[in-house]
């Protein structure tokens, strides 16, 4: 376990993401904070390896642009959205090829407006996971190339993740 | 004695009998009708006649021939298959004579189910296409003769063309052509996928396979089966024309639209190929005759490669044919299951740059040869 | 025009819908559909306690179950801040590749019936029980086993389970020179293969693509080696790569990968401590997060638990390597032919249950 | 008055297959050519049954093993066909969400007659564990009359052979004959 963050990489590998070899967490929060210090805040390191930090969510994308392209943060593995009482959460699991950094990114949104940036353009990834987002949990995604239903049919009026929604389960 | 003297031999002493009874009947009436009857008992045992009736006879050997052979196949590719790939194949149905019976259940069953036109298929097209399909297999099956004698367009008054073979590729290259049309006329996309598929396989694959048929024709100096089974009393053509052996064995498989080369049905992309919309009998009709088609290649490449029905004599003819025909059935069977399908272009691919001008080179040798005086 | 492959169609293995755009035969547009399958897991896991979560996590996806229960008790575990027994350990991480091989075997199965070699799907399927025979032996079950629990699995090893494993992989891996005989030594399935469904790497980095599609596009990314998990930091083992990017290349990762599965199961087995192999888990789980991730045979797999301090989670969400896979699908099928669908599409290895959810 | 004297060849052959039909459906013909046909076509009806190659969920994989070399399902004449044009019985291996029950129904609906249907495992019979869920059909026999049950989670491969042997079993006791239908 404790060659972990110093592997090297694959060989020709043209983005690499030397620049996070040698970038353990701390360099990322600071990189972070420098560059967005009004809207990153709460940070935390969960375990080896897994920060956690929240963002505003008018400076997601610009944030999430950042992280990719200066960062090499590369792989969206997942975006999970979260209902509590008064606000939305939408988390993004963010981490790269070669090291193994994961950023735990948390937005909020208030119950009444759900809507977040996409970052389908950023990561092609984000595309299909933040339709079903969209289809489960009713969140809106601006500027998302094609935002409907995948998972239910086109004609379903409800959004069943939401904890409101008590049918089945 | 050949098939069809033995056929008009029959035929004669059934009209002979029905007339004995007839002209006693007549002579029991009075004379103007008596007449009558004795014109039309004449008329019945004229010449013309019974060859009419032969020839419908022989039409029902071959019917025979077909369904006993589609059958045994049906039950070697299964039997084959199953032990090829660990298992027993059809077992319990008629397990006394390992299964065989699995196929005529399958058949009646098929028999027995609701024919399904789907609403939209053009309906001229969609009955047309299993009748040009089956037909035109069992004309070419009926040119090729089983022994010297078991033949039946083989005409024993010597008045008729001999071009038995050549008439065989004819009818055997109709077939695609029903495809396109039923796949066409099923008004569904995989279906029509299909057809196409098959009428570009035919297109590039019938000139390679005539063009070693040539070289076949050539050395035997004759378009009759009867005369190219006997030029090879010696030795059989696969030997010389090795290389057009394996390129006719190849097309041959392309014709018959088994593994390699299945590409109008292929069963992962397009969902049971042309025959999708084909329900009951009608498909029943498909499957069969695409096992007789196997059946004609194996009699076609026995015929023209294999020496025919020569072999040791303690055999009879017909025998000698079927066990080859069967051998080289077999083969192509355990090409279909072991080998991948390949892909439309590959197809063409291979038909065009590598089967044609290894087939020009088969007829360049098979040119040589015969100018050098060897055959 | 357009065509629909699905959701009842022989390429699928699965209920799911590809919408094809053909010229010719040549592919010009391609929109997979999902959601066949959908049967709302992550709501019904909020009514659950957490151990009847597990018979679910299970039946998410049916190549693979044990994978996804395993990930399952690992996210809970990181919740509830449980240490594992390393016996369990051990016996979870053996299950595990057995489970892996399987899984490839029935994918190789399936791509081999494809690809039209019966054959192939044949011999796969035979030798594929002798897994399934080992793991019913372990978890009493064939598909769906219900084995590992939160804190541990569910029953220690049977007799005579070392000897077996060790017979399975020698048997393994001489039948796997096999097929490398049967399809690499074959013509028709390398044309099949080569140069099929292209999938550069920048893409496969930027669509969220994993497992053996994206180290088959060359780029060395294995949550068992990058960021352990279990005991897999003490086992040596290589994560297949191939610089590819084709059908073929993905075959050859799967290969690779069922051979470095069976020195891992070795290693395993015999390395076995002695010792407990469940602890006591709590009914309730604390309020926080837990987060699990999981090489998966067909990629990244990974959950993300919220618990609420009572004995049912708050929210679950799954994360399906075929889900973001699938999404990446236009990209590899345009520019083909119809008959490549069934190379590319079966080369992802699809599995509907852990897509649909 | 057009139609009285047009008489159209399709009008004929409407009436001559209506004459025929009744008169072998009522007449002493019909009832003596099923009694001689009845068993016989049972016997391949029963002993050739082709299911429709239709995976949903664990069970699917179970389908799947039942025809490879270990259980072999071949044995009994059983081959998957793809199309549900060719086929006998629908096997419904899986929970039926509501996005897939019109695509279901229309694959029964395509079927030709005679027709089963076996729902394989709990998911199909029930709804198995989503039995609760927003998006599952507790049961596919909410909406397709279904004759044979194989319970299971999943079902086993030995399982599903005995069910097609319980289905040869329903054909043989439900024997009709092909003209009068009795």
């Amino acid at each position: 376990m404790g060659e972990r963050g110093t592997r090297s990489l694959v060989e020709g590998m043209e983005k690499p993401a030397s620049r996070i070899d040698d970038v353990p967490e701390e360099k990322v929060i600071r990189s972070l904070l420098d560059n967005f210090p009004a809207t990153v805040t709460d940070f935390k390191k969960l375990r080896k390896g897994v920060i956690r930090a929240r963002i505003e969510r008018r400076d997601l994308y610009r944030c999430c642009k950042f992280l990719r392209d200066h960062l090499g943060f590369e792989h969206l593995s997942m975006i999970s959205a979260v209902e509590y009482d008064k606000r939305f959460e939408i988390v993004y699991h963010i981490s790269c090829y070669g090291s193994c950094l994961l950023l735990e990114l948390i937005t909020s949104t208030p119950k009444d407006d759900p809507s977040v940036d996409s970052v389908a353009s950023i990561w092609g990834g984000a595309n299909w996971q933040e339709r079903e987002s969209y289809d489960l949990m009713g969140i809106k995604f601006n500027n998302h190339p094609k935002l409907e239903r995948i998972l239910l049919p086109k004609d379903t009026l409800y959004h069943p993740l939401r904890k409101d929604f008590k049918g089945g389960g | 004695m050949n098939l069809f003297q033995f056929c008009y031999g029959i035929i004669h002493w059934l009209v002979d009998l029905i007339n004995h009874l007839w002209y006693w009947l007549g002579n029991l009436l009075p004379w103007w009708f008596g007449d009558f009857f004795n014109a039309v008992g004449d008329l019945a045992a004229s010449h013309g006649n019974i060859v009419v009736f032969t020839i419908l006879l022989e039409a029902l050997v071959i019917l025979i021939i077909a369904v006993v052979n589609v059958l045994n196949f049906i039950w070697i590719d299964r039997k084959f298959m199953g032990r090829m790939f660990d298992f027993y194949g059809p077992y319990y149905v008629g397990y006394r004579i390992g299964g065989w019976l699995q196929n005529i259940a399958d058949g009646i069953k098929l028999f027995v189910k609701e024919i399904i036109t789907p609403a939209k298929a053009d309906k001229i097209g969609f009955y047309l296409g299993p009748v040009i399909f089956v037909s035109s297999s069992f004309l070419a099956l009926s040119t090729i003769p089983l022994g010297r004698n078991f033949g039946i367009a083989t005409n024993p008054s010597g008045l008729g063309v001999p071009a038995s073979a050549l008439i065989a590729f004819a009818f055997f290259a109709i077939a695609p052509f029903a495809i396109l049309i039923s796949g066409w006329s099923s008004n569904n996309k995989y279906t029509l996928i299909g057809g196409m598929r098959s009428a570009a396989q035919m297109m590039s694959y019938e000139i390679p396979m005539l063009l070693t048929v040539a070289s076949v024709f050539l050395l035997a100096g004759s378009f009759d089966f009867m005369d190219i089974v006997s030029a090879q009393h010696d030795i059989w053509f696969a030997i010389p024309l090795a290389l057009g052996f394996v390129i006719f064995l190849v097309c041959l498989v392309a014709e018959v639209e088994i593994q390699p080369f299945d590409l109008p049905e292929a069963e992962a992309e397009l969902v049971e190929g042309w025959t999708t919309e084909y329900s009951g009998m009608r498909f029943g009709f498909f499957m069969m005759t695409s096992y007789l088609r196997g059946y004609i290649g194996g009699a076609l490449t026995t015929a023209l490669f294999l020496g025919g029905w020569h072999g040791p004599a303690l055999i009879p003819e017909p025998i000698w044919f079927l066990i080859k025909a069967y051998i080289v059935f077999v083969v192509i069977e355990w090409m279909r299951w072991s080998t991948p399908r390949v892909r439309v272009d590959q197809l063409l691919n291979i038909g065009w740059n590598r089967l044609m001008p290894l087939a020009m080179l088969n007829l360049l040798i098979a040119a040589s040869m015969k100018t050098m005086g060897w055959f | 025009m357009w065509i629909n492959m699905g959701p009842q169609h022989p390429m699928t293995h699965g209920l799911w819908n590809l919408r094809i755009k053909v010229d010719g035969e040549t592919i010009v547009d391609a929109e997979p559909e999902v959601g066949y399958l959908h049967r709302g897991i992550e709501k019904l896991c909020e009514n659950r306690t957490y151990t009847q979560i597990i018979p679910i996590a299970d039946r998410l996806c049916y190549g693979s179950s044990l994978t996804w229960s395993h990930l399952y008790c690992l996210t809970v575990e990181d919740l509830m801040g449980i240490e594992v027994p390393p016996r369990a350990e051990y016996i979870r991480v053996a299950s595990i590749e057995m489970q892996r091989i399987a899984s490839h075997l029935m994918w190789l199965a399936a791509y081999a019936a494809d690809l039209g070699a019966m054959i192939g799907f044949i011999y796969t399927m035979r030798d594929r029980e002798v897994f399934i025979d080992l793991l019913q032996a372990l978890t009493g079950s064939r598909i769906t086993y219900n084995f590992p629990r939160i804190g541990g699995v569910a029953h220690d090893i049977p007799p005579n389970f070392e000897r077996d494993s060790l017979r399975a992989c020698d048997y393994m891996e001489k039948k796997l020179k096999e097929y490398e005989d049967l399809f690499d030594g074959s013509k028709v399935f390398m044309m099949r293969n080569q140069g099929v469904g292209v999938l550069r790497k920048e893409d496969a980095m930027n669509l969220g693509v994993t497992g053996p599609p994206l180290r088959g596009s060359g780029v060395k990314y294995d949550l068992r080696k990058d960021m352990p998990y279990s005991v897999y930091p003490e086992m040596d083992f290589e994560a297949a790569t191939h610089p590819d990017c084709d059908c073929y290349a993905r075959y050859r990762v799967r290969m690779d990968e069922m051979f470095e599965s069976c020195k891992i199961i070795r290693q395993a087995v015999q390395k076995m401590p002695k010792g407990k192999w469940r602890t006591v888990a709590p009914r309730n789980a604390p309020a926080g997060t837990g987060l699990g991730r999981v090489e998966d045979p067909r990629g990244e797999g990974m959950m993300y638990v919220v618990g609420d301090g009572t004995d049912r989670p708050y929210r679950l969400k799954i994360r399906s390597p075929i889900f973001v896979t699938v999404s990446a699908a236009k990209k590899m099928l345009v520019g083909y032919k119809v008959a490549d669908v069934v190379a590319i599409m079966g080369g992802l290895d699809m599995c509907i249950g852990e897509t649909d959810r | 008055m057009g139609n009285v004297i047009v008489f159209r060849s399709k009008d004929f052959v409407k009436w001559a297959d209506g004459v025929l039909e009744g008169a072998l459906r009522r007449s002493p013909i019909g009832s003596g050519v099923d009694y001689l046909t009845k068993d016989f076509f049972n016997w391949a009806t029963r002993n050739s049954i082709y299911p429709l190659h239709f995976g949903i969920m664990c069970c699917a994989l179970e389908m799947a093993v039942a025809s490879a070399p270990r259980f072999d399902a071949q044995r009994f004449g059983i081959i998957y066909r793809s199309t549900p044009r060719q086929c006998d019985v629908l096997l419904v291996n899986g929970p039926v969400s509501k996005k897939l029950k019109p695509a279901l129904r229309r694959l029964y609906d395509q079927m030709p007659g005679p027709k089963w249907v076996i729902a394989m495992g709990e998911c199909a019979i029930s709804g198995g564990p989503f039995y609760n869920s927003y998006s599952v059909v507790p049961g596919v026999d909410q909406f397709i009359p279904v004759d044979i049950y194989i319970p299971g989670c999943p079902a086993r491969p030995e399982a599903l052979i005995d069910g097609f042997i319980k289905l040869q079993k329903l054909i043989k006791e439900n024997k009709k004959g092909l003209l009068t239908g009795k």
